[in-house]
């Protein structure tokens, strides 16, 4: 563990380091000059901020849930109250946070200097999509002022559109405005990718960092107007009382289900693909060298992007989907997990050979292995259909997506900011305390979910206010767990904080990683290259890496 | 040494509720467990396969020990390995599971039939017999029970988690679960789709009697009135038995004798007369018009409760001949009430 | 492909490094594409998955038509007699011949005419807004007929169809409850792509009028090239509905 | 090639040259479809049975896909276009078909 900090101060830049005279983040001043920005790096800060203002805001739910769930009784809230905090928890989490996470804030700073260009190919439908998040952030959150909603993030009809009496369609108009944001940028990430591609930058040069953004784009694209349309059918069927879902009126409430998993299970793999491509960046810097299978890994990305769309109904296996299309869904459902599969062993082989240090992000990655298989196995078992009937709509399902989501997305997000950090701000943040919250988060994570997984198979239900007071153990755990878990989240916020003013100066390439944005000061330019890169090297070449570094030692130090 | 009362409390509570799989009270749960069991060890084995991978080869590559990376390409034939052994074993965990839900929702046919009724927040449960229940259920051991469930409102879910068993209970459409309970108890009921305000209020238990104990209660509990007799009340009260009343020159028709039996439907297609068939004529009758009679039946959509619809499904069951259709037919012209003797009851 | 492109290809490496540093001093939008070329294809290309999410957005709704229509087909049968043939089919030909003139608006601005682009803007906007009218006009009548779904929905006419002095065979009374069914697709349908025709039409006032200050005339014609897709696209859409909703159901067998 | 700085993407095969696309060709789609919208009409007045939607919609795709390629160029457009818009439909008839497959084989069902 010792040889971190060698790595940081024995690089040739760190020593002379200084902060850029000129960088995107001086380049122009006053609030103006950043709400009317065109520079990718600049949205990717605004998202930054806006997305860790709504994590909070729903870690704030998740804590005021686990601890109304420290008792059996429904002692510390209304049960109103209590959907409303679990309800927007969702919301929050899954719209504002989670799919908007990786790819608007890193993907968005690191796409264009990934692929050597200047920007994305629209900046201004890229700034147009932050608008279009903070209108629709806006109406979740007067949704919630206003008084909440209590439908789930689900919205499932008919109890959304005729039995709930929330502000349904205020939240569902948040959604369907977020919604547009995250095609726009998926639509700008897939252009940039085919046209803005610095010469010589084949796609099987590419970061695998942008092959899975890729991916998800085109689920982004895809799939999210399929919810934006069953959005308008629910806000139409509450408030003009058309019956499209209402059996009453010759509607089918499964059709509601249909149409809205169409797009959330694809939107499984828009929150996770772009956390995968983090974690391949990370483990190839701090093994210093090649991801394995490189191909593989690149391919398994697209596979889980195609057969994601062909999977949705297993959410509605108890549902009364039918026995042939149940069966059809699961095994299609089986074949989905065999990518991911794939791309685990691929990292765990990356580290074969290597010469492996054990930075803050690695930290957070191998947090993601660990938990991210954990939440794929677990995937499985819901998949299995006999299985699925006992497990779902219990804790473990709810256990199973957290694995996924916070322990899989969670983490390569925080092993993302933590890796990219010195380049977006320029600054090192204080290591030994970053580790102290890497490991942090690790137990924490692990006493708040595991504990759920047997509460799921024991049955405790999601979504349950009050519960049996025999599943109070493990509720406790959980609880207990959550607040160990929170103080891992608020320490980042801290020292990251902290490190833009006090932090050590980074230097281009602290970590000695080969990607294109390494190559370029810390903050880059508002151009971020002054002439066009040409890519004549492979991606994670070492040798190459290495090769230009002895040169610069010759010629500058 | 001092131990503060509350996590003294708290540790007695651990070692008493400490329990990490629910109890095996159905025929069924042995099955659920052992794939359980199979993919917790595939996911034990699969995580400390990755896990030794990840720190084998951090300690023995770490940058001390091996201060400069060997590049590897990757290789195909690990590539095929990690694809077939786990594409291998989910195929394997696929079969299973389909046969395990094959197992849970394909009801024997000897089942006994109770009815169960979602609604905002409670469960009824109704048996044949005229036992009604809220929020509870008694069932005997060794005799296979079949739940027809269907909502009045919102999506509900009907769970037993010591039975392993659970389904969605939709509104507007029938749908069925099966057990067969081992061990008598009490277990709890769970809805465990989000359904409103009281959600986790809606919860009950089931409880399993011995066979002796279960006749005991099913007549202690009876409300006098079968679902059967139920329904041939609503069935002269709705005035069904003027078209439907068995003769010749009827206007709807015979249904003495229907139940499970092929219909000939005027759209040309065959169905198998159901609990859901049943229900579905009732309420989009024109749907279902058999051949040769006419479409003009009015809708009952919105007029008769679940309840109502599950006791004129009883009844349609039950019914043999149409004697006590024409019977009841004469009665009610001569302004009489409609008989209340036992009278058809299932068999 | 054929690679004969390359050599007539005007924009060679130093033109557009010369370009390039020329925008580095000037940072103004679009100073990240290279070439023209370039910005071209990239805006085409986003348009098209632009529409792609189009594509999805309607698609739910013609999976909601297609599972009811078969489900209540009897209903959608009387309930799509109720619509208008001849005014459908009008209102076919006024939408692509108002699309015609957007292709030929295309044309104009790509061999750099600005009279002739106005005037086909204007052109295309005449035959949407045409459009709109007809169907102003068919809302009116289902208004008239209570044939809006909702409180003041009125299914007697489909019950008792000779006393409307209607030819239909009468309905069941459940089937005709669905036909509110049939209604609702309609006008979510038809009422989702005059959303899409209003949005179309005030953006073709904003061409028009950088049309007319010659804003194209230049052979920067990505904005019309782009609108022509969306507004082509509303096209098809309607290309769509009128035989699903106008058409197909003219006879019970089918 | 890769040494060759290609910023317009010309020796990809992601690309395809502006083409123009004369009125002539406009006027013949633009007569094209009006005469298909009258032959979809006069189909709806004779009863084929089944086959109504089917040449209905047989006929909308055509005019459909005419207007795609000659309107919206995508006859001159590069593979990435026609990839493209192919992956759209794609999509949508995933949507339909996947979704069917429930609603025809429940056995409940109405169909």
């Amino acid at each position: 563990m010792s040889t971190t900090s060698t790595t940081i101060v024995n690089l040739p830049d760190q020593r002379t380091a200084r902060i850029p005279k000129r960088n995107y983040l001086n380049n122009e001043d006053g609030l103006l000059s950043w709400l009317f920005t065109g520079d990718h790096k600049r949205i990717a800060i605004l998202y930054l901020i806006s997305i860790t203002f709504f994590f909070f805001i729903g870690g704030a739910f998740a804590g005021l849930i686990r601890l109304e769930l420290l008792t059996p009784q429904a002692d510390l809230v209304a049960s109103d109250t209590y959907n409303k905090f679990f309800s927007m928890h969702g919301i929050i989490m899954i719209f504002l946070f989670l799919v908007p996470s990786v790819p608007a804030t890193l993907g968005n700073f690191l796409i264009p200097i990934m692929i050597g260009a200047k920007d994305l190919a629209f900046p201004k439908v890229n700034l147009l999509s932050w608008y279009l998040y903070w209108i629709g952030g806006l109406f979740t959150l007067a949704a919630l002022v206003l008084g909440g909603v209590d439908t789930g993030w689900t919205f499932t009809t008919p109890l959304s559109t005729h039995y709930l009496n929330t502000h349904v369609v205020t939240a569902a108009t948040g959604v369907f405005i977020i919604g547009f944001s995250s095609i726009f940028t998926g639509l700008n990430f897939i252009v940039t990718l085919h046209r803005m591609r610095a010469p010589g930058m084949t796609w099987f040069r590419l970061p695998l960092f942008c092959w899975s953004n890729y991916a998800a784009s085109i689920l982004m694209v895809l799939g999210t107007p399929v919810l934006a349309i069953t959005l308008v059918l629910v806000a139409l069927e509450r408030l003009v009382g058309i019956g499209v879902f209402d059996p009453t009126k010759g509607g089918d409430p499964l059709l509601f289900q249909h149409l809205f998993w169409f797009y959330s299970h694809p939107a499984v793999y828009i929150m996770i693909l772009p956390g995968m491509g983090v974690i391949s960046e990370v483990i190839s810097t701090f093994s210093r060298k090649r991801v394995f299978g490189y191909t593989a890994v690149a391919f398994s990305s697209v596979a889980i992007a195609l057969f994601g769309f062909f999977v949705w109904a297993h959410h509605m296996f108890i549902m009364g989907v039918s026995n042939y299309s149940a069966l059809v869904f699961s095994l299609l459902t089986m074949l989905v997990a065999v990518p991911s599969a794939i791309k685990i062993f691929n990292w765990a082989f990356t580290l074969q050979k290597g010469s492996i240090t054990f930075e803050t992000p690695m930290l957070y990655a191998f947090g993601f292995l660990g938990l991210f298989t954990i939440g794929g196995m677990t995937g499985v078992f819901l998949g299995a259909l006999g299985m699925d009937i006992h497990l779902t709509e219990t804790y473990f399902i709810v256990a199973h997506f957290h694995f996924v989501m916070v322990g899989g997305m969670l983490m390569a997000f925080l092993a993302g900011i933590h890796f990219w950090w010195p380049k977006m701000t320029g600054r090192m943040y204080p290591e030994s305390l970053s580790k102290l919250a890497a490991v942090t988060t690790f137990i924490g994570f692990n006493l708040t979910f595991l504990p759920q997984f047997i509460l799921g198979y024991l049955g405790m239900p999601r979504r349950y206010h009050a519960y049996p007071p025999e599943f109070q153990v493990l509720n406790v755990l959980s609880t207990a767990g959550a607040t160990v878990l929170g103080i891992g989240y608020m320490l980042p916020l801290l020292y990251l904080g902290w490190s833009l003013k006090y932090g050590a100066i980074a230097g281009n390439n602290p970590w000695q990683a080969t990607g294109l944005e390494w190559q370029i000061q810390s903050p880059p330019l508002t151009e971020n290259f002054i002439e066009t890169p040409i890519m004549d090297h492979e991606a994670y070449d070492y040798e190459w890496l290495a090769h230009k570094t002895a040169q610069e030692v010759t010629t500058v130090g | 040494m001092h131990i503060s009362p509350v996590l003294w409390q708290f540790l007695v509570k651990w070692l008493n509720a400490s329990a990490l799989f629910p109890r095996e009270a159905s025929t069924i749960a042995p099955y659920a467990d052992a794939l359980y069991f199979f993919l917790l060890l595939i996911t034990v084995v699969g995580l400390a396969l990755v896990g030794i991978l990840i720190f084998g080869f951090s300690i023995r590559y770490r940058k001390e020990k091996h201060p400069v990376a060997i590049q590897v390409e990757g290789s195909t034939l690990l590539e095929a390995t990690w694809t077939i052994i786990p594409l291998a074993l989910f195929l394997i965990v696929f079969v299973w599971g389909a046969l395990l839900y094959f197992r849970i929702y394909n009801p024997p046919t000897n089942a006994m039939n109770i009815y169960v009724i979602g609604k905002q927040w409670m469960w009824k449960a109704e048996h044949p017999g005229g036992q009604h229940e809220i929020n509870a259920l008694h069932v005997p051991t060794g005799r296979p029970v079949q739940l027809t469930m269907i909502s009045q409102d919102v999506f509900h879910s009907f769970s037993i988690p010591d039975f392993r068993v659970k389904r969605e209970v939709i509104p507007g459409r029938y749908s069925t679960v099966w057990f067969q309970a081992t061990t008598p108890g009490t277990y709890h009921i769970f809805c465990t789709q989000y359904c409103g305000t009281n959600h986790s209020a809606m919860i009950g238990e089931v409880t399993v009697l011995s066979p002796d104990d279960y006749d005991k209660w099913t007549q202690e509990s009876t409300s006098g009135m079968s679902l059967a007799q139920n329904g041939e009340r609503l069935f002269a009260s709705m005035g069904c038995n003027a078209c439907h009343s068995g003769s010749a020159a009827a206007r709807g028709p015979n249904l003495a004798g229907v139940y499970g039996s092929k219909l000939q439907l005027t759209n040309g297609s065959q169905v198998l007369v159901n609990d859901a068939y049943l229900r579905d004529a009732i309420l989009n009758p024109s749907q279902h018009i058999t051949a040769g009679y006419a479409p003009i039946m009015p809708t009952y959509q919105g007029q008769i409760s679940e309840d109502g619809l599950i006791d004129l499904v009883e009844y349609i069951k039950a019914m043999q001949s149409n004697y006590r259709v024409q019977q009841t037919l004469t009665t009610s012209t001569s302004n009489q009430a409609a008989p209340t003797t036992p009278g058809v009851m299932k068999p | 492909m054929d690679n004969a492109i390359v050599a007539t290809h005007p924009h060679t490496h130093e033109t557009a490094v010369a370009a390039e540093h020329e925008h580095v001093m000037l940072p103004q939008h679009r100073h990240h594409f290279e070439t023209k070329e370039q910005q071209r294809e990239a805006a085409t290309f986003g348009m098209w998955l632009f529409l792609l999410t189009e594509i999805m957005f309607f698609g739910g709704l013609f999976f909601a038509y297609l599972l009811y229509r078969n489900w209540y087909h009897d209903a959608f049968v009387v309930s799509s007699n109720q619509l208008s043939i001849p005014l459908g089919a009008a209102n076919t030909a006024i939408l692509i011949t108002s699309g015609f003139c957007m292709a030929l608006g295309v044309w104009a601005a790509e061999v750099q005419k600005k009279g002739l682009l106005v005037l086909f803007l204007v052109l295309t906007t005449v035959f949407g807004v045409a459009f709109l009218g007809v169907k102003a006009v068919e809302y009116h009548e289902k208004w008239e007929k209570h044939h809006i779904p909702g409180a003041h929905f009125d299914v007697s006419e489909f019950i008792n169809p000779q006393a409307y002095g209607l030819k239909e065979k009468p309905l069941a009374p459940d089937m005709a409850q669905k036909t509110q069914v049939f209604f609702f697709l309609y006008f979510a349908m038809t009422g989702m792509h005059a959303f899409h025709m209003i949005l179309g039409i005030g953006l073709l006032f904003w061409l028009t009028w950088r049309a007319h200050r010659g804003e194209f005339s230049s052979g920067y014609v990505a904005p019309i090239e782009n609108f022509g897709l969306y507004w082509h696209f509303v096209d098809i859409v309607w290309l769509f509905l009128f035989p699903l909703l106008y058409l197909i159901n003219r006879h019970p067998g089918s | 090639m890769s040494e060759f700085h290609d910023p317009s993407n010309v020796v990809n095969p992601e690309h395809a040259d502006h083409h123009i696309i004369s009125p002539v060709t406009y006027g013949i789609v633009f007569l094209t479809l009006l005469v298909f919208t009258g032959v979809t009409v006069g189909a709806a007045y004779v009863d084929l049975g089944i086959l109504n939607p089917v040449v209905a919609l047989a006929i909308a795709s055509f005019k459909a896909v005419v207007v795609i390629l000659f309107f919206m160029h995508v006859k001159y457009q590069s593979k990435l276009i026609k990839l493209t818009v192919a992956a759209g439909f794609f999509t949508f008839l995933v949507l339909i078909t996947m979704t069917l497959s429930d609603y025809i084989s429940r056995a409940w069902g109405l169909w």
